[in-house]
């Protein structure tokens, strides 16, 4: 039971991702994936200090009661806004692409364009 | 801690899930429920600002976003008019020649096939409004019309023109063509007045009727049926017209009107 | 067009399950630490809020926090930069079924998302929750609005550009009053209120309000962004 | 006070360009003006000795934010200022909307936060806006390549900070603190604990990723050339050294001198070969930015006082000549509407003075002729290190910079041409005239006789031999090489070379 915890199935999620990201041609399912590493590492940090025995780090008097580590927490905040931001743009082009190209699937939109650059 | 052991053992297992889904609507939600798993354990995990932060942009906000930019995406969109041989509604299927055409074609390009029934006269309307990419059903380009383009015909075909004399009943030419082709039909068995053009595959259709007490005239001139286009999808347009040419070298098409129409 | 190769199959998932492997065998993960002490110790006394995760994000740390929100700004102004000048005219702008059961499940739901998104703001530093969440929380339930009554019925009572610059306007807002201590010669993203009584509204210090700022700046964003994404879809 | 204000004052600039649409343009040029008194200032207080380090709320170091100033942070505040002025007047005939200067007020924002940032999260958080904020400006116009180009961009950016924040995790967990000073003191005696390697490769790979280096930056070249000249030479000129900066304040943290060495020499001389062999001209530049990037990270990763002082002054070269050049391609390729360096020479005549003599001295910069200024980088790194391998590499790299440069040679024909319009000129002139006179100005960052010994008449000698040599290969070298492997640069394939590109420096660090 031991060997699963939260930063070993981050490291699962982390490379599910990857192999969502290399294999799957389809940009959204790209997208999802990219999602999905990104969320594995937020996994991971929320993770690395949670005690099993810990409380959320919300002070409720004085004391020392077994608080988990805030600042992972904090940090994680961040990131997820970050992630929406980059997901919403990234959408955004891939919407533009697939107006211009009629397609989702990114080694075709890849060809299409080195056909109109040239070599 | 049991109950955080078990919701971490169903990630990768849902993640594996939706990322191998074909549809990608399956993959977007099969994502959102991922991400709302992941909030529960993020509670778990005694944090419960970064599970509430999860659930409202992961799960809900992130979800939304992808539905409303896959339905723009992933899509052709066809309307047409329902002609028989053609386009044609079949339980809840739709058949036809064209049909079968436009299905190869958006496969080619990866997209979902989306086609809409509408009356023959609101097609030029859903096209120029940019609801739909391709206009189909039995259109037959008689004029140029600088506002659409035309792909080159994929089957040959005639024009009828029927009259019987008066001026109500049938479809009224030139005035108003607000009418489904059932409603001509429909006409034509209560021996309505009036006249009316038709193509070969509706001609057919009513020929089935009795046609006794109409006149009937064939226009000169040879015609064929196309696909209807907005001027700026140049770059689609072309695509289809070299899916057409494709068809019809490697006898794709002749096999398809075959199976049509023997 | 030729598909993904068997080759590349391979290559990938070797690669990747070596990847995986490497970070599980030199991660050095022995269970859960104890990390975080000085905030634990420290944070509610020195900043006067309840909920740790707050002090540091609001307070510890809120360049972070404020650099943050300049991405979701990005994030925003550009959504709104390439989607706006695509075709999707005024007329045409999302027309819906009026589907009598949404629209009364719309107008059931509203009221209380909202005010969980307005609870969640403004008791960010006493509870779990905070501007960001409370702000998204609360655009979602605009979005349910939207859904009901169509987006454009929404979109009608505001003016999209003037949006646009309130938007920046709270941002405006929120990088002064980061910078105002030094008008105190303080340092700048210094705490200038009082603690306050550990536990009730006021005592956060600066925390609340900025809170408040980043809840209605990203209220109005989520709005931004989802209704760009609803009209340069057409319909819902 | 003043580090933070200038990056906080850029972005209520920006926030402020949404509210004062006409007057856009001047605010940015005025707010230009500011920054450079403000870090006339900082320079002043830092020449006596008083480094800034302050800590934003007044808390203590183990709980917040660190920022300090230092000189590489001096020096690129200086390279970026004068870059966003050179853009400034470059652009300033032309009608951009208010969207353009909020991204660039936003883009000079986040370099400077970034080049004052001390801490591993606050680095992250910057490199995402400075992620996002190229990214948009790579795809200003809205052409499908550059869309792509941008979307590739991001997609990588994005797996990389991903890569990044989890060697942030490894470390956190390990050492419970973010602060790079801390850290270093933390980390002494643990050197090669397996975490740390680990962690350390992370970090880098996912910088890396952004600070153009051949075997990560996939990306690249297809985003530096597909956009507008103007972005080019922000992104090849400032965005990527930022990449370089972070990569510097990991250096004496963490142990990376051996992957960072070998890591110079794979973009170094990958750079070169497909920049002797690429025809197009912004996509050339666009490789050279790949290669140059070699000689900035064998000086951070040998790390002795010497060889960063070179690469700091090759950075600021660098970002000089090919933000000069990049410009100059730019207006060339408007006049004439040819791409590829065949094309151009052919319609040389329609090109404008100005600009050419601008491609010239960038031309003879970046070929490392002295006095310029990419002659005093490459003679400070040379003159840092005694070891064979490395002066080899130094010499192949500048050898390949001459051969891949002289195919421009004959565009500089004397010719009777059209006039450039004056704001491109001050654009040229603002770039062009400090890498003229260089030479003096690099005595402001070294001891004098430091600065006599290093500049002495050899390297003077040894640096003309080098360009004679290049231009005698040139004309001996195959014009065509059988294909370059061009699949690497597409997305999947980039991943699959990122991947291993980890590995490379996982094993380096385990071998280092």
């Amino acid at each position: 039971m031991n060997f699963i915890n939260g930063v070993t199935i981050a490291i699962v999620l982390f490379g599910i991702g990857l192999l969502g990201l290399i294999l799957r041609r389809d940009l959204v399912i790209k997208l999802l994936s990219l999602g999905l590493v990104n969320g594995s590492v937020i996994l991971c940090l929320v993770s690395l200090n949670a005690r099993p025995d810990g409380v959320p780090p919300i002070v409720r008097g004085p004391g020392g009661a077994p608080y988990v580590d805030p600042l992972p927490q904090a940090l994680v905040l961040s990131a997820i806004v970050i992630n929406f931001a980059i997901l919403a743009l990234a959408l955004v082009f891939v919407m533009l692409l697939v107006e211009r190209y009629h397609t989702t699937d990114s080694q075709r939109i890849e060809h299409e364009i080195e056909e109109e650059e040239g070599p | 801690m049991i109950a955080r052991t078990t919701l971490l053992m169903f990630l990768p297992l849902i993640a594996v899930f939706a990322l191998t889904r074909k549809r990608r609507l399956a993959a977007v939600i099969g994502m959102g429920m991922f991400s709302l798993i992941l909030s529960a354990v993020y509670l778990l995990l005694h944090a419960p600002d970064v599970a509430i932060t999860e659930a409202a942009i992961g799960a809900a906000l992130v979800t939304f976003i992808y539905i409303l930019a896959i339905r723009k995406t992933g899509r052709l969109m066809v309307v047409g008019d329902e002609v028989p041989g053609l386009l044609k509604r079949e339980g809840d299927r739709i058949t036809g020649l064209e049909q079968e055409i436009l299905a190869s074609f958006s496969k080619h390009l990866g997209l979902d096939l989306v086609v809409h029934l509408r009356p023959r006269h609101e097609v030029e309307v859903a096209l120029l409004r940019g609801e739909a990419d391709i206009g189909a059903g039995g259109i037959v380009c008689t004029d140029e019309d600088e506002r659409f383009l035309a792909t080159p015909g994929h089957l040959p075909t005639g024009l009828f023109h029927l009259a019987r004399e008066g001026t109500t009943g049938l479809r009224p030419e030139e005035e108003d063509e607000r009418v489904y082709f059932s409603d001509v039909l429909e006409a034509i068995r209560s021996k309505g007045r009036g006249s009316c053009t038709l193509d070969l595959a509706r001609f057919i259709a009513a020929s089935r009727l009795d046609l006794s007490g109409y006149a009937v005239e064939r226009l000169a001139g040879s015609f064929s049926y196309v696909f209807l286009l907005t001027r700026d999808r140049e770059d689609l347009h072309q695509r289809l017209s070299a899916h057409l040419d494709r068809l019809r070298q490697n006898g794709e098409l002749d096999e398809m009107i075959r199976r049509y129409f023997a | 067009m030729r598909r993904t190769s068997f080759s590349m199959v391979v290559v990938t998932a070797l690669l990747v399950a070596c990847f995986c492997g490497v970070l599980m065998a030199t991660f050095g993960y022995r269970g859960a630490g104890e990390g975080g002490a000085p905030y634990i110790a420290r944070g509610a006394v020195e900043t006067g809020a309840a909920n740790l995760v707050s002090a540091i994000y609001l307070n510890y740390r809120l360049y972070d926090t404020l650099l943050e929100i300049l991405v979701f700004s990005v994030a925003v102004l550009g959504v709104r930069f390439y989607l706006a000048e695509q075709k999707g005219s005024e007329e045409e702008v999302a027309r819906i079924p009026e589907s009598q059961v949404i629209r009364t499940s719309a107008d059931l739901l509203f009221p209380p998302i909202f005010l969980l998104g307005i609870y969640l703001v403004l008791f960010g530093h006493l509870s779990p929750g905070g501007g960001f969440s409370g702000g998204t929380v609360a655009g979602t339930g605009l979005l349910l609005c939207a859904v009901a009554l169509g987006a454009d019925v929404v979109a009608r009572r505001f003016h999209e550009a003037a949006l646009e610059r309130l938007e920046w306007g709270v941002l405006l807002v929120i990088l002064l009053f980061a910078l105002s201590p030094i008008a105190l010669w303080r340092l700048p993203l210094t705490d200038l209120f009082p603690r306050g009584n550990l536990g009730s509204l006021a005592s956060g210090g600066s925390i609340l309000i900025y809170n408040a700022l980043i809840g209605l700046k990203v209220f109005i964003g989520t709005w931004v962004v989802v209704y760009s994404f609803i009209r340069h879809r057409g319909e819902i | 006070m003043i580090i933070v204000l200038l990056p906080l004052g850029h972005f209520l600039l920006a926030a402020l360009c949404l509210a004062w649409q006409s007057g856009t343009r001047v605010l940015t040029l005025l707010s230009l003006l500011v920054d450079a008194s403000l870090v006339g200032l900082l320079f002043s207080a830092f020449s006596q000795g008083e480094t800034l380090a302050i800590v934003l709320g007044g808390w203590g170091r183990d709980v917040g934010i660190e920022l300090a100033d230092d000189r590489f942070s001096l020096v690129f505040c200086i390279l970026a200022l004068l870059l966003g002025g050179s853009v400034v007047a470059y652009l300033w005939k032309e009608r951009l909307r208010p969207y353009f200067y909020m991204l660039l007020h936003l883009l000079l924002g986040s370099v400077f936060a970034l080049l004052f940032a001390r801490d591993l999260f606050n680095i992250y958080v910057i490199m995402e806006l400075l992620t996002l904020t190229s990214f948009l400006l790579v795809g200003y116009e809205r052409k499908p390549y550059q869309i792509w180009a941008g979307l590739k961009y991001l997609l990588l950016a994005s797996l990389g900070m991903g890569m990044y924040l989890l060697g942030v995790a490894i470390i956190y967990y390990h050492t419970g603190t973010l602060n790079l000073s801390i850290l270093t003191t933390q980390l002494i005696g643990q050197q090669n604990a397996s975490w740390l390697l680990i962690a350390s490769s992370l970090l880098v790979s996912g910088i890396a990723i952004k600070a153009g280096i051949f075997i990560f930056s996939l990306w690249l070249p297809a985003a530096h050339a597909s956009a507008t000249p103007a972005v080019s030479a922000l992104l090849s000129g400032m965005v990527i050294k930022m990449g370089v900066v972070v990569l510097l304040r990991l250096a004496p943290v963490f142990p990376l001198s051996l992957p960072l060495e070998v890591l110079s020499a794979v973009t170094g001389l990958l750079g070169i070969i497909y920049a002797i062999y690429t025809y197009d001209l912004k996509r050339m530049l666009a490789f050279h930015t790949l290669s140059q990037i070699g000689y900035l990270i064998l000086g951070i990763g040998i790390g002795s006082e010497l060889e960063i002082a070179g690469s700091l002054e090759y950075a600021v070269g660098h970002g000089l000549f090919k933000g000069l050049l990049f410009l100059a391609a730019g207006a060339a390729v408007q006049a004439t509407g040819k791409e590829d360096i065949p094309g151009l020479i052919a319609k040389r005549s329609q090109i404008p003075v100005a600009t050419r003599v601008g491609l010239l001295i960038g031309t003879m910069g970046i070929m490392g002729l002295p006095p310029l200024a990419g002659f005093c980088g490459k003679t400070l790194l040379s003159n840092g290190t005694d070891s064979p391998v490395i002066q080899a590499i130094l010499v192949l790299l500048s050898i390949g910079t001459v051969i891949s440069f002289a195919k421009l040679l004959p565009l500089f024909r004397l010719e009777r041409g059209p006039s450039s319009p004056w704001p491109k000129t001050v654009a040229y002139v603002i770039l062009g005239l400090p890498m003229v006179l260089f030479l003096p100005l690099t005595r402001l960052f070294l001891p004098i006789e430091q600065w006599r010994e290093s500049f002495g008449t050899i390297p003077f000698l040894e640096s003309l031999l080098m360009v004679g040599v290049g231009l005698l290969l040139y004309r001996f070298l195959p014009k065509r090489l059988a294909n370059l492997p061009q699949r690497i640069f597409r997305l999947e394939e980039a991943i699959l070379v990122i991947l291993s590109g980890f590995f490379l420096i996982y094993l380096l660090s385990v071998l280092g």
